[in-house]
C-alpha cells in the first residue's frame, strides 16, 4: 500500500462533474459484466468498459485522464443496449472521449467549449463575423463584377474582390488556409503529445522500445484511413457511412488546403472532371451520413443517438452548413449569379473557418486525430505488454 | 469326576512345571500344613520339583490315569509342548494352573522378540557373556559320549490352551493358595464342577470390586508416573494417582495382595469374562482418561506410558490378539 | 446355540446396483452361509411388493433375522425395521448391508464390486446372528417449560406456549428483556421501527400469566432427561429457585464481535471508528455525531468485522450486509449531503426484500467498494490531509489501490456465540460447533432440536440469524414441544448402553466419558448405572471400560467382532479360490 | 485384484459415514478395497476392534470421525484420538508399521475427500505391503 498517492483518493462528486460531458445512469452500473461479455473489444481479463465505469463510480479522475481505451470504443451501442441496469457504459465512453479532449487540450478552451454551448457558440460567431468583416471591409465585391462570367456562364470566382488580382486572391486564400491549417495543427499535434504523455510516459509500468515505435507506425495510417477497429462493431453499415463521411471530408480539407491554388479556378470545368467528381463524392458522402445521423439524433434511436451533447448538434450543423453553402456557392457560381456567388462564398468561409478552428483541436472533429493514435498508442503498449507476457493488462484491441 | 468318585482309592495328582519361575508350585506348598490333607485326599503321582518321577514313568502311565494335572508355566520349548500333550493325555483333568499357563505369563514377554534376537541377547550380547565363537544352544551336540540332546527352543512363547485342550484355569502369578485349597476341596468333596473352560479360583468382577482405595469418577490424568515418581497416599485408586493400575480389568480373587503391598495391579488373575484381547480393554480404558483433547499433548501425555506393550500384556502377551512380533518389511523393531 | 433362521435380500435398486454387482450371485453365495434360510434378490426392495415380500418370508419359512442388502442404512433402515415390526418381528432383528453408496456407486470394475458385496453382506449375516431383540421405551413429559435467555427467540417461544396456556420459566441474564432486538431502532429491509415491535412483545411476555420471567439469573443446573427434568435458577441476589420441566429452550443469543481485535481498524485508537451497535444506539439517540461530536461528512461503513475471514471467523454473521444498507438509508435520510461509502466484501442480500433494499439503496449516491477479504484487510490511518481517517484498500472491482477519506467508520462487527455458550452447553447436554454455536440435530430435517431429546436450540445461539428466522425457529421448537406435552409421553432411545452389574467393579471409568451424564455411581451397590433415558447410545462408555461390563444395545462387541470376522472371511475365502 | 490389500474402515454415523454415502451418491471413485463398519460414534472404536481387524487380515484399518468440535456426542472423537495415539505406540512396539491405522476427520459433507483418502490410504497400504499380522499369528515356530 505503500506506493498511494493522492491521485488514489476517490472522489464521489467526480460522477457528477462527467455528467457535463455526457448522460449516464453509470451509479446503477452493479459490475453484472454484460457489457464486457457483449464488447467486441474486449479481451480476456481486460473489463471494458467496465473498467471505466467502475473507475469513475470511484472518481479516479487521474486514472481516466491516464486511460485510452475511451478512445478504443466506436460507440455501436451493443453495451447500452444489453445494459441490465440502463447504466449506459457506451454514452459513458462518449462522455470520457469528451472529456479527454478536454484534458489534452492545455488551452483549456475545450474545457469551455465542452462544459457550455453558449461559449462555443459565441467563440463560432466571433470567428465568423471576423471572417465577414474582414471580406467586408478588405475584400469588397468590385464594382463591375457582373462582368466576370466565363464563356460557359460560370462565375470567375477568383476575380471578384476588389483590387485584388485573381492569382493573388487564391494565393491570399491560400495564406489563410495555410496560417489556419498551422494554428490548427499545431494545437491538434501540441494536444496529441499531451495525449501521449497522459497516456503513455506517464504509465511506469510500460517502457516502450524504440523499435515499436517504427514497427507499429503503420497502424496509425490504417487505421486512419480505414477506421479498422470501428469495423468491429457488428453494425458494419453504419462503420461505412462514418467511412464515407470521414473520406469525404478528408478529401474536401485536403483538397481545399493543400491544393486550393487547382481547384478554386476561374473556369467551370466538366462534370466528368476529376475536381467537379472528387467534389460531388465528398458533398455526397458527407450529406448523406449527416442525413442519417441528424434523423436519427432527431428520433433519439438508436441507442447510441439517444443522448445528443450540444457540441454533437454544433459539429453536425457546421458541417452541414459547410457544406449546403457549398452546393449553394457552387449552384450560384454555376449560375453565373455574381452577387450572389460572392456573398455565399463568404457565408461559406464564415461557417467553415470557425468549424475548423473550434472543431479540429478543440471539439468533436479531433477524435478524427486521437483515435487513431490511441491505436497505435495500445499497440505500443501491447507490444511492451507482449514482452512482458501480460497480456492480460492490454488494452483491448489485437 | 464321577469315576474318581466311585473309585475308593485316593486321587492321583501331578503338579508340571513348564517355563515358569517356579513360584506355582512353591504356591502349593504355601498351603503349609494343609498338604496334609491334600497327601491324605490324593497321591502326587508327578511333581518334578519334590518327585523323582521320570518322564518315561508317566509314558508308561494309562491314558487318563492321573485324575488332576496342575500344569504350571508356558509352552517355551519342545519338552514343554512334549509334557503338555502327555500330560493331556494321561490325565482326566487337565488345568491351566498360574498365569504363565493361563495366559503365557512373564515368560510370555519374550514374544515382544523373536528367537535370533533372544539367543542373540541371552548368547552374544549379554553384558557377562564371551562368546567369541558364537555357539548357540543346539538341539543335537555329538560328544565323545555320544549325542547329548537339548530341547528346541520355540521362537515364541505359548500359553497351554494354544497346544492343547484345557478342562480349567486357575489364574495368579502365582495363584493364592487358599484359592487352590479351595478349589482343592471341592474336587474332593465332588461338588459340582463348573462348565469346561471355566477360570475358577477367581471372580467375575474385577479387582476394584475387592480394592478398598478410594474411587471416584475423576480418571483424568494428565501425565502418567511410573511408582517410584509417586508419594502413594496410600488409600486412593492408583489411576487417579496417575499409576497405571490393571485393577479394573482384571478378575478379583487374589485378595489385592499388591495393592495391599502398595503396588499397583500388574493383572495377572486376567481378564474379565468375554474379553477376547487381555490388555486391549485397559489400553482403552487408560486411552479414555487422558486429560486432554490436544493431540500433540496427548501424544506427550501417551509418551509417559514407558511400555505399552509390557504394562497391558505384562502377563498376557501370548493370549493377545497380537500375540508375539510382528516382521514387517521396513520397521525397525525397538526392544523393551 | 438355537438356531438361527435368517434372510437375506439382496436390492438391484433397479440398475443403480445390479449394473455394477452381481446381486444373483451374491445372493446365491449367501444362501450358503450358516444360519441363512433363504436368500433372494428383487429389482426394488424398499417398494411395497419388496416390503411384502419379506414381511410373507418371515411369516412361511419362520425367519428371524433378516439381512437387507441396498442402500445406506441411513435411507432405508427405517423402512425395513417397519417391515420387520409389520411381520411381528423385533424391529432389531435387521442389519442392512451397504452395497449401493459404498460399493455399487463408488466403483467401476463389477468382479470387484460384486466381491465387496458379498464380503459386506456376508458380515451383516455373521452380525445379525448376534442380535437381540429391543424394546420401545416410554416416559411421561413435564408440562412446563425452561426458557434460558429472555431476547426475541426466548420471548417468542414464551409466547406460543403461552398462548397453548403452558407455564414457561424464562431466564434472562440481564436486568432487563430483550436481548440484541432491543438495542436496535429499525429492522431491515422494510426499515420499519422495531423499537414499538419489541417493547410490546415485552408487555405481553410480562402480563401473561403462564410465564415466569426471571431476571438476572442463570441456570446452575440441570438434571434429568426428556420430560422430566430438574434444575436451579440463581439470581444476582441469591435467591435461588428450583423447578420442574419437561423440556428446555436454549435461546442464549449473541455475542457482538469484539472490534478491537482487528488490528487494521486501529477501533480503539480513532474516534471516527464506531461499531454497529454503537450506531444504532446513536440512530436511536437520532443524533449522527462521532466520537469528537462532529457530523461526519465522509462516511465509510466496512462490512464483514470479524466475518468470511480465515483470521477471525471464518462464517458469515448474514445479518450485516442488510443492516450495513439499512444504515445507508438511514443515514442518508439524516444526512443528505454526507458521502457514503459501503465497503464490502461480498453483498449477501438473500431474502424477501433484501435485494430490493439493496437496489434501491444502490440508487441513493451511495459508493459501493469492494475489498479483498482473502487479502489483508482495509487500513485505516489518519489523513494527513485532513481532520478525520483515511481507509486504504485494493478496491477488487477495479483493482486500483484507492484511499477512502472518512471522518465516521461503521464496522459492521459479526455475531459470535454467546460467552455462556460453553457453560450452558455442558447444563443442557447439547453440542457446540468449533465456533461456539449450538449445533442441531440435523442441519436439515431437523434444525432446531439437538441430539439431547427435549433440548432445543433456536436463534442466534445456534448460528448467526435475523429476527424472522429467530422467531420462526421459536416458534417451531415450541410446536416440537406442544406435541410431546399434549401427548404426555415420549419414546426414548433404545439402543442405549446398558451395564453388567455382576462384572461391574465400580472403577467408574464410564462416568466423566458420558457427555450427557447419563452413568452415574452407586454407591450403595458399588456399580455404575446407565440412565436409559439419557443415554443416546454413542458407545464410548463401552469401549471405555475396562472389564468389559458395559455394552451398547445393537452395537455391542460381539455383533462389531463378528461383523469384522464375516467382512474379513468373506475376503480370504475368495482370495483362496483365486489363488488355488 | 486380491493381491490390492484389504482396509477395514470403520466410521461414525453421523459425520464419517454419511460422508461415505455422498460420496457414493455424487458418484465419486475410489479404490474397492476398502470395507466399512459403521458404528454410532468414532468413541465407539477401541483397540479390540482393530487389533480384530488386522488379527483376520486386514492390511490397513481406516478410522473415521467427525471433525473436532463437531462430534454428534460432543467428545467421542477426542476419545478416538487419544485410543488411537495408544494404540499406534502399542503396535508399533509389536513391529507393525503404524501407518496401518490411520484416523482422519470426514464430515458429513466431505464426500470428495473420503474418496481421496480412500484412494490415499490404499495407496500406502500398498505402499507398505500386505500385511503378516494374519500369517505370523497362525504360525507355530
Amino acid at each position: 500500500m505503500g506506493g498511494l498517492t493522492m491521485n488514489t483518493r476517490v472522489n464521489p462528486d467526480f460522477e457528477k462533474e462527467l455528467q457535463k460531458y455526457g448522460k449516464g445512469n453509470w451509479n446503477e452500473c452493479f459490475h453484472c459484466g454484460n457489457c464486457t461479455a457483449i464488447c467486441p473489444l474486449s479481451e480476456d481479463g481486460f473489463l471494458f468498459p467496465r473498467n471505466s465505469i467502475r473507475t469513475l463510480q470511484m472518481g479516479l479522475e487521474k486514472k481516466l485522464e491516464t486511460s485510452i481505451e475511451p478512445w478504443l470504443c466506436y460507440y455501436c451501442g451493443d453495451c447500452s443496449e444489453t445494459c441490465p441496469r440502463d447504466a449506459n457504459p457506451g454514452e459513458l465512453m462518449m462522455a470520457l472521449r469528451r472529456y479527454l479532449t478536454t484534458r489534452y487540450d492545455w488551452t483549456g478552451l475545450s474545457k469551455k467549449f465542452y462544459t457550455s454551448a453558449v461559449w462555443e457558440y459565441a467563440a463560432i460567431a466571433i470567428i465568423a463575423l471576423l471572417v465577414i468583416v474582414s471580406f467586408l471591409v478588405f475584400l469588397p465585391l468590385r464594382p463591375d463584377a457582373a462582368l466576370m462570367v466565363n464563356e460557359s456562364g460560370g462565375v470567375m470566382i477568383n476575380s471578384l474582390v476588389a483590387g485584388v488580382s485573381p492569382d493573388r486572391f487564391v494565393t491570399l486564400i491560400e495564406y489563410g488556409d495555410w496560417l489556419m491549417a498551422v494554428i490548427v495543427g499545431g494545437l491538434l499535434i501540441t494536444n496529441i503529445f499531451n495525449m501521449y504523455y497522459k497516456t503513455i510516459i506517464a504509465d511506469k509500468t510500460v517502457k516502450i522500445p524504440l523499435s515499436a515505435y517504427f514497427k507499429e507506425f503503420w497502424q496509425l495510417i490504417y487505421n486512419f484511413v480505414t477506421q479498422a477497429s470501428f469495423s468491429k462493431c457488428e453494425k458494419r453499415s453504419y462503420w461505412l457511412g462514418h467511412l464515407l463521411l470521414m473520406t469525404g471530408y478528408t478529401i474536401m480539407f485536403i483538397i481545399v488546403v493543400v491544393f486550393l491554388p487547382y481547384f478554386q479556378i476561374e473556369e467551370v470545368v466538366p462534370v466528368w472532371h476529376w475536381q467537379r467528381l472528387l467534389g460531388y463524392y465528398a458533398t455526397f458522402g458527407i450529406l448523406f451520413f449527416l442525413g442519417i445521423v441528424i434523423f436519427q439524433r432527431l428520433r433519439k434511436n438508436p441507442i447510441t443517438m439517444k443522448f445528443s451533447h450540444a457540441s454533437d448538434w454544433i459539429f453536425i450543423i457546421m458541417l452541414a452548413l459547410t457544406t449546403l453553402t457549398g452546393i449553394i456557392l457552387h449552384i450560384f457560381r454555376l449560375a453565373g449569379m455574381v452577387e450572389a456567388t460572392y456573398y455565399t462564398y463568404i457565408i461559406h468561409l464564415a461557417v467553415l473557418v470557425p468549424m475548423i478552428v473550434i472543431e479540429v483541436p478543440f471539439s468533436k472533429w479531433s477524435h478524427l486525430a486521437y483515435r487513431p493514435f490511441a491505436i497505435y498508442f495500445s499497440k505500443l503498449k501491447l507490444a511492451t505488454l507482449k514482452e512482458k507476457s501480460v497480456r492480460k493488462l492490454a488494452p483491448a484491441i489485437s | 469326576m464321577d469315576a474318581t468318585k466311585n473309585n475308593k482309592s485316593k486321587l492321583k495328582l501331578a503338579i508340571y512345571w513348564g517355563a515358569a519361575c517356579g513360584g506355582c508350585c512353591v504356591s502349593v506348598l504355601d498351603v503349609h500344613e494343609h498338604l496334609y490333607d491334600i497327601v491324605a485326599a490324593a497321591d502326587l503321582v508327578f511333581w518334578p520339583i519334590a518327585l523323582d518321577t521320570k518322564y518315561k514313568d508317566v509314558e508308561a502311565m494309562e491314558d487318563d490315569f492321573i485324575d488332576i494335572t496342575l500344569f504350571n508355566g508356558a509352552v517355551r520349548n519342545s519338552e514343554n509342548e512334549h509334557m503338555a500333550h502327555l500330560l493331556r493325555q494321561k490325565s482326566k483333568i487337565l488345568v491351566a494352573y498360574g498365569s504363565c499357563a493361563h495366559l503365557g505369563g512373564i515368560p510370555g514377554l519374550a514374544n515382544l522378540s523373536d528367537k535370533k534376537e533372544l539367543f542373540n541377547r541371552v548368547y552374544l550380547e549379554s553384558e557377562s557373556t564371551m562368546n567369541s565363537e558364537q555357539i548357540f544352544p543346539q538341539t543335537k551336540t555329538e560328544v565323545k559320549e555320544g549325542i547329548l540332546e537339548l530341547p528346541e527352543f520355540y521362537n515364541d512363547v505359548r500359553a497351554l490352551n494354544q497346544v492343547t485342550d484345557v478342562d480349567f484355569y486357575i489364574p495368579g502369578c502365582p495363584p493364592t493358595s487358599d484359592r487352590l485349597l479351595e478349589v482343592f476341596t471341592a474336587i474332593v468333596s465332588g461338588s459340582e464342577l463348573p462348565p469346561k473352560g471355566s477360570v475358577i479360583g477367581a471372580q467375575m468382577k474385577p479387582l476394584c470390586d475387592e480394592c478398598e482405595r478410594k474411587k471416584s469418577d475423576k480418571k483424568q490424568v494428565k501425565k502418567f508416573l511410573r511408582p517410584w515418581e509417586v508419594i502413594d497416599d496410600g488409600e486412593t485408586c492408583f489411576i487417579e494417582q496417575g499409576l497405571i493400575c490393571l485393577g479394573p480389568a482384571t478378575r478379583a480373587g487374589c485378595g489385592y495382595r499388591c495393592i495391599k503391598g502398595n503396588a499397583p495391579c500388574r493383572g495377572c488373575y486376567g481378564p474379565t469374562p468375554d474379553i477376547i484381547d487381555p490388555g486391549a480393554k485397559m489400553m482403552s480404558a487408560i486411552a479414555t482418561a487422558i486429560d486432554s483433547n490436544d493431540p500433540d499433548e496427548i501424544l506427550e501425555i501417551i509418551d509417559s506410558i514407558e511400555d505399552p506393550a509390557g504394562t497391558f500384556y505384562r502377563v498376557s502377551v501370548p493370549a493377545a490378539l497380537f500375540r508375539k512380533k510382528i516382521v514387517e518389511n521396513n520397521v525397525e523393531v525397538k526392544i523393551t | 446355540m438355537e438356531e438361527k433362521r435368517i434372510g437375506v435380500y439382496v436390492c438391484w435398486c433397479g440398475t443403480n446396483i445390479a449394473m455394477m454387482v452381481d446381486v444373483k450371485d451374491v445372493s446365491k453365495e449367501m444362501e450358503k452361509l450358516p444360519g441363512v434360510v433363504l436368500a433372494k434378490n428383487y429389482k426394488y426392495m424398499c417398494s411395497d411388493p419388496g416390503q411384502d415380500m419379506i414381511i410373507k418370508d418371515i411369516k412361511k419359512y419362520n425367519l428371524d433375522r433378516i439381512v437387507v442388502a441396498a442402500c445406506s442404512p441411513r435411507i432405508h433402515e427405517i423402512t425395513f425395521r417397519n417391515a420387520l415390526e409389520n411381520a411381528g418381528l423385533n424391529p432389531y432383528m435387521l442389519q442392512m448391508a451397504n452395497i449401493s453408496e459404498q460399493d455399487s456407486w463408488v466403483h467401476t470394475d463389477r468382479i470387484e464390486a460384486t466381491r465387496k458385496a458379498k464380503s459386506l453382506v456376508a458380515a451383516a449375516i455373521r452380525r445379525v446372528i448376534h442380535h437381540k431383540p429391543l424394546k420401545k421405551r416410554i416416559v411421561n413429559v413435564h408440562p412446563n417449560t425452561l426458557i434460558i435467555g429472555g431476547g426475541v427467540a426466548g420471548m417468542s417461544a414464551a409466547l406460543e406456549l403461552s398462548e397453548a396456556g403452558k407455564k414457561s420459566f424464562l431466564i434472562e441474564k440481564s436486568d432487563q428483556l430483550g436481548g440484541t432486538a432491543a438495542k436496535l431502532k429499525l429492522s431491515f429491509p422494510y426499515l420499519n421501527d422495531v423499537v414499538n415491535d419489541i417493547s410490546n412483545l415485552i408487555k405481553r411476555v410480562e402480563k401473561s400469566e403462564h410465564i415466569q420471567v426471571i431476571l438476572n439469573a442463570e441456570v446452575q443446573e440441570i438434571h434429568g432427561f426428556i420430560g422430566n427434568f430438574n434444575g436451579i435458577v440463581k439470581t444476582t441476589d441469591e435467591k435461588e429457585y428450583s423447578i420442574e420441566f419437561g423440556n428446555t429452550i436454549v435461546a442464549t443469543g449473541l455475542k457482538s464481535f469484539d472490534a478491537g481485535k482487528l488490528k487494521n481498524y486501529g477501533y480503539w485508537k480513532y474516534s471516527e471508528v464506531i461499531t454497529s451497535i454503537e450506531f444504532e444506539l446513536l440512530v436511536k439517540q437520532g443524533v449522527v455525531v462521532n466520537k469528537k461530536g462532529i457530523v461526519p461528512e465522509n462516511i465509510a461503513i466496512i462490512h464483514c468485522a470479524g466475518s468470511r475471514n480465515e483470521n477471525y471467523n471464518n462464517y458469515c454473521s448474514r445479518t450485516c450486509c442488510m443492516s450495513a444498507l439499512k444504515y445507508a438509508n438511514q443515514l442518508r435520510n439524516l444526512l443528505p449531503d454526507a458521502n457514503i461509502f459501503e465497503m464490502y466484501a461480498d453483498m449477501r442480500t438473500f431474502g424477501r426484500g433484501c435485494e430490493e433494499l439493496y437496489t434501491s439503496t444502490s440508487r441513493k449516491g451511495i459508493m459501493f467498494l469492494m475489498f479483498d477479504q482473502r487479502a489483508e484487510l482495509p487500513l485505516i490511518k489518519e489523513d494527513e490531509r485532513g481532520n478525520g481517517v483515511v481507509i486504504e484498500f485494493k478496491e477488487l472491482l477495479s483493482g486500483e489501490e484507492i484511499q477512502v477519506p472518512a471522518d465516521l467508520v461503521i464496522l459492521m462487527v459479526g455475531m459470535e456465540a454467546h460467552e455462556n455458550a460453553k457453560s450452558v452447553s455442558h447444563l443442557s447436554g447439547i453440542s457446540m460447533d468449533s465456533n461456539g454455536f449450538f449445533i442441531e440435530k440435523h442441519p436439515k430435517l431437523d434444525p432446531v432440536a439437538t441430539t439431547t431429546d427435549g433440548v432445543y436450540v433456536v436463534g442466534s445461539c445456534q448460528a448467526p440469524k435475523d429476527i424472522p428466522d429467530s422467531v420462526s425457529q421459536a416458534k417451531a421448537a415450541v410446536a416440537r414441544i406442544l406435541a410431546t406435552i399434549l401427548r404426555g409421553t415420549v419414546e426414548v432411545e433404545v439402543t442405549t448402553a446398558e451395564i453388567n452389574a455382576d462384572i461391574c467393579c465400580g472403577c467408574q471409568f464410564c462416568i466423566s466419558v458420558c457427555p450427557y451424564g447419563a452413568n452415574s455411581f452407586d454407591a450403595a451397590n458399588d456399580v455404575s448405572v446407565v440412565n436409559e433415558v439419557l443415554c443416546k447410545g454413542c458407545g464410548t462408555c463401552a469401549t471405555a471400560c475396562p472389564s468389559g461390563a458395559i455394552s451398547t444395545k445393537h452395537f455391542t462387541d460381539e455383533q462389531i467382532l463378528s461383523q469384522i470376522e464375516g467382512l474379513m472371511a468373506k475376503v480370504h475365502e475368495l482370495e483362496e479360490l483365486e489363488t488355488n | 485384484m486380491s493381491k490390492d490389500p484389504t482396509i477395514v474402515a470403520f466410521l461414525c454415523n453421523w459425520c464419517s459415514y454419511t460422508g461415505a454415502d455422498l460420496a457414493g451418491t455424487s458418484r465419486m471413485k475410489y479404490n474397492s478395497n476398502i470395507r466399512v463398519i459403521r458404528v454410532m460414534c468414532s468413541g465407539r472404536i477401541g483397540p479390540t476392534f482393530v487389533l480384530k481387524a488386522f488379527r483376520e487380515g486386514a492390511d490397513g484399518v481406516l478410522i473415521c470421525g467427525c471433525h473436532p468440535g463437531d462430534c454428534h456426542y460432543h467428545e467421542g472423537n477426542y476419545k478416538c484420538l487419544r485410543r488411537f495415539h495408544l494404540l499406534q505406540k502399542y503396535v508399533s512396539q509389536l513391529g507393525m508399521d503404524k501407518d496401518r491405522i490411520r484416523l482422519e476427520w470426514i464430515s458429513a459433507s466431505e464426500g470428495k475427500e473420503f474418496a481421496e483418502l480412500v484412494n490415499n490410504f490404499s495407496n500406502k497400504i500398498k505402499e507398505i505391503g500386505k500385511s503378516k499380522v494374519r500369517k505370523t499369528m497362525e504360525e507355530w515356530t
